[in-house]
């Protein structure tokens, strides 16, 4: 299988994790109520309504590394908090990462994605366990690695991401978070799905249902 | 014309609340100068050449901080964020290049993940883009939080309010960008702070309280964003809440090798009878601990929306703290001797 | 140690809600001295031989009013009752006493019932000993109450506040008692003011809210002791609510022909980020109506003890009471140009 | 019928006063909250706790003048609001009136009652229909008035003001408030009895229980 992901596919992901948000939106504030400050849905909402007013434009970028670069950018400028340079740097490092490729296989995805995960959890200092988004996004990037090497080609391999990721979001539940402002609660943080982790397997599953 | 979903408050749109309310804030104070692109405040009247400027920043809904603390004596600048949502770094970059005197400018960052790193993406970019010189001080006061090398570490709460007072007036004076910087980082160490809450507050973008509390429970160890504290505990008279504040301060610092610099801080929604009636409870516990408060403050400084409760900051201050205190100062939400 | 009933507020017995506030005062401030006995508030230092001397006082729960505003600038004592209680007669005497430096003394006095009678029980037993001459000014700006000489007539509420920085100001230039208490009745004559609520507050001693609000209606009209507004509304945007304080302000008297001092007032529950919002709303309304605002202050001045909700002020000043607005006062409540 | 009112039962008759006060103190609060500020129980507590330590001291004054002398400055001194100047001034003008007469006889507690309350209107400038304690208390000057004329008797005649004190409270409901605090509310003060108007017929039950 050797299937690319088009611009398209990009421009179709970017919208599809914004109707998540948005659909999402108060679930995700709520989670974000039980261990932080009630804000990560209005965070995300704020800031891909800026992201697809930009995709939606004339102008949009019309290579992978534009378009991501100008998402993470927008991201930095309009989310702010702490999802707002996690977000913009994961689209940054995905961008950079995407270089001026001209096709993206099944490779270049998993390369653009691990890029962006590993700035992110450098950015937060996070790593998996912390009870972070990246409990979500690792796995996910782990699993498409797993994919990609058994040669399961580009959907497949989204899709076990997809997967992985909500495992990894299920997963922050009982843990004490480490990171964030849920780990100011110490133990009473437990017991709670980090906000974060929901949101970015959103992300992940926008993905692999834009490429689907 | 009905709102909806209904929120009790005096808004508009959720949405709006930031930008209108700054907009009231320029009507308010000709003596400060409002970005409403970059939701920046600055002074009407830029600092002289030559002198070292002051950004400081955070998500709105602490009012008077940031914005209250900007003028002659404290703040060349404050970077608004959404309410509970920290500034976005093109705003600090912003600030930053229009305060700069050439001497430097210093960013207040309160220890929040969401502000270090927009903070830290600003200080990248301003570095990258070349010219100014930027430090940073990291407040991280608040006694509730364990510290730990693994952990986000302590937040930043009210002695972030000391810090800009104090350092401001050593700015103004003229102090350099390292005497200034060093001395952000030794009021930084020398402050701890305690809060309770007896409700929640109400994020506008939310709707409703973040947290239920039942009318017999107080959060202990809260922040300033609304968040839960680290336990529950039965209401108490104020005599006993004083001592909720006043203990685990006293024990994670000494302060009774010099003067202290004391802030009994109303969370928003707390009146001025109930935080003084708090103040004396405090100072009487502090007195008998030997604990001698050269100067204090009683009152909404940093606050958390509609929150109702309290926090105590104690700063461990010098003589020469001591002395930037009492110059003068003329902003908002603090002015005296100007 | 529980207590019972539960009223969730920082106190301890709700009977002692004032003497110990003012403990906290007295240790906050070095520059009031406190009569516990009395329940007075004075300057640690008095005023100078032959300067009229300027007294109010009123039930408590309206801090800063009126001990916060006690200090060079504006009153030279605050007589403090119970909360939402007017003071006593042998409070106003003991205060009166005390304050004279020989050349009189104004009381300033909100009208309510209680107020009223009291100030003037105590007036007649300063004038059976003898010795001061006592002068009162009595404001009544409140345009929700329909005025009459059959009722109580109108509340005195916002006014109050900038009467007492404004005739303060006077008294300390050295203007004599004539003048003072023509300029205050000048003041009182020119303000209007106008509240609402979001809910309700506590009183202490009750344990629980005055009155019940459902989520999505105000009380329009209200005072600042919890009572119940003229009528209830539809909670709508602030825009709204800021044309039901700006409409009846505006139709009760002519803001049109000089300057105007604008007091945007906080309940006590309410934060300053809404404020600024209100008052941002305000002046928009106030400029298309062409009012000119000179001055202003946006925050919480006149409480009623946590009730969410504001009220506005409009005082038609001319230039006089500007300039007397911008002298130096230095007070716990209002500071500036000292 | 030739009874009088003695010492003892002046002071039963503040006892009593207390007793209902500290009895119906949420009551009259409640009353308070509904057209006024809520405190109405609360102040009187505070001042009868006050009135009767000083009666209860070893100095308690020795005339029916002084005694109610001392109890008007008491509540004038301790009590605040409306409350304090209306019924200080109301004892003040009794004890004026009581002067230095040997025996309180019928006619002698009419006139002290009268000019009592003829005092605190006058002190409130309220008239009967205004909705206020003035509503409950002149009509009971004027039973016991009407009883004292026909030769009733001090215990008879009290137990008439007593009831026509209570008709006078009951009366205030329906009334809309020209004076004090309920007199902001307007028409939204009608469908409320009147809490001075239920404290002072609690001051008259006291008083006709105490001689009866
Ligand atoms: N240091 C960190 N590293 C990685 N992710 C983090 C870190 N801190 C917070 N997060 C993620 O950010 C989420 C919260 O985002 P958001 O609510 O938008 O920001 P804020 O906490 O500033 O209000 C958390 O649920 C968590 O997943
Ligand atoms: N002008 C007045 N004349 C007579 N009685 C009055 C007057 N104003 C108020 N009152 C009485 O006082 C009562 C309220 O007393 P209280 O609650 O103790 O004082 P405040 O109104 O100052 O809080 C009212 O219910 C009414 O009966
Ligand atoms: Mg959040
Ligand atoms: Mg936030
Ligand atoms: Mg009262
Ligand atoms: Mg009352």
């Amino acid at each position: 299988m050797t299937q690319s992901l088009t611009q398209a596919q990009l421009v179709a992901w970017l919208g599809a994790f914004r109707d998540a948000v948005h659909e999402h939106r108060a679930h995700l504030t709520e989670l974000d109520a039980a261990i932080g400050d009630a804000d990560h849905g209005t965070n995300l909402t704020r800031g891909m309504d800026a992201v697809m007013a930009l995709v939606d434009s004339d102008d949009v970028p019309d290579t992978a590394a534009s378009l991501l670069k100008a998402v993470g950018m927008k991201l930095v400028s309009t989310v702010g908090g702490a999802s707002g340079p996690l977000y913009g740097t994961f689209f940054l490092r995905a961008a950079a990462a995407a270089g001026d490729a001209e096709t993206l296989d099944a490779e270049a995805v998993l390369g653009m994605l691990r890029a962006g995960v590993e700035g992110l959890a450098s950015r937060g200092k996070a790593s998996v366990g912390d009870k972070t988004m990246v409990d979500a996004l690792a796995p996910a990037v782990q699993a498409l690695a797993d994919a990609v090497g058994r040669g399961d080609g580009l959907p497949a391999g989204l899709r076990a991401a997809a997967v992985a990721a909500a495992e990894g979001r299920e997963a922050t539940t009982p843990l004490e978070a480490r990171k964030g402002r849920a780990s100011y609660l110490g133990e009473r943080s437990t017991g709670h799905t980090d906000p974060g982790a929901a949101s970015a397997t959103m992300l992940v599953e926008a993905l692999a249902d834009a490429v689907a | 014309m009905l709102r909806e979903p209904v929120v009790k408050k005096l808004i508009n749109d959720p949405a709006d609340v930031l930008a209108e309310s700054l907009r009231g804030v320029e009507a308010a104070h000709p003596e400060l100068r409002v970005d409403h692109e970059h939701r920046i405040v600055y002074r009407a009247r830029a600092k002289s050449d030559g002198k070292v400027a002051l950004i400081s920043g955070g998500g709105s809904g602490h009012e008077p901080l940031h914005g209250g603390f900007v003028g002659p004596g404290m703040l060349d600048a404050a970077c608004a964020g959404e309410v509970f949502t920290s500034p976005t770094p093109d705003q600090m970059v912003e600030a930053t290049t229009v305060v700069d005197r050439g001497a430097g400018v210093l960013h207040i960052v309160k220890n929040y993940t969401g502000d270090v790193m927009n903070f830290e993406m600003a200080g990248e970019m301003a570095a990258a883009d070349g010219g100014v010189d930027v430090r940073t001080v990291v407040t991280r006061d608040d006694v509730a939080v364990e510290d730990s090398t693994y952990t986000a570490g302590r937040r930043g709460v009210g002695v972030t309010v000391l810090l800009e007072k104090i350092v401001g007036a050593a700015a103004e004076e003229g102090q350099d960008l390292d005497a200034v910087e060093s001395l952000a980082q030794r009021v930084s160490d020398g402050g701890r702070s305690m809060g309770i809450a007896l409700t929640s507050c109400t994020v506008p973008s939310a709707g409703r309280p973040t947290f239920d509390l039942p009318e017999d429970e107080i959060e202990v160890g809260v922040g300033i964003h609304g968040e839960p504290g680290r336990h529950r505990e039965a209401l108490t008279g104020a005599s006993e809440i004083a001592r909720q504040l006043v203990d685990p301060v006293l024990a994670d610092h000494d302060f009774t090798t010099g003067p202290t610099i004391a802030l009994l801080n109303g969370m928003g929604g707390t009146p001025l009878i109930e935080l003084y009636l708090m103040y004396g409870e405090v100072t009487r516990l502090l007195a008998s601990a030997g604990v001698e408060v050269a100067r204090c403050l009683v009152g909404n400084y940093i606050t958390s929306l509609d929150m109702a409760g309290a926090s105590l900051t104690l700063l461990a201050a010098d003589e020469e703290m001591v002395r930037l205190w009492d110059a003068p100062v003329s902003t908002p939400g603090l002015r005296w001797g100007a």
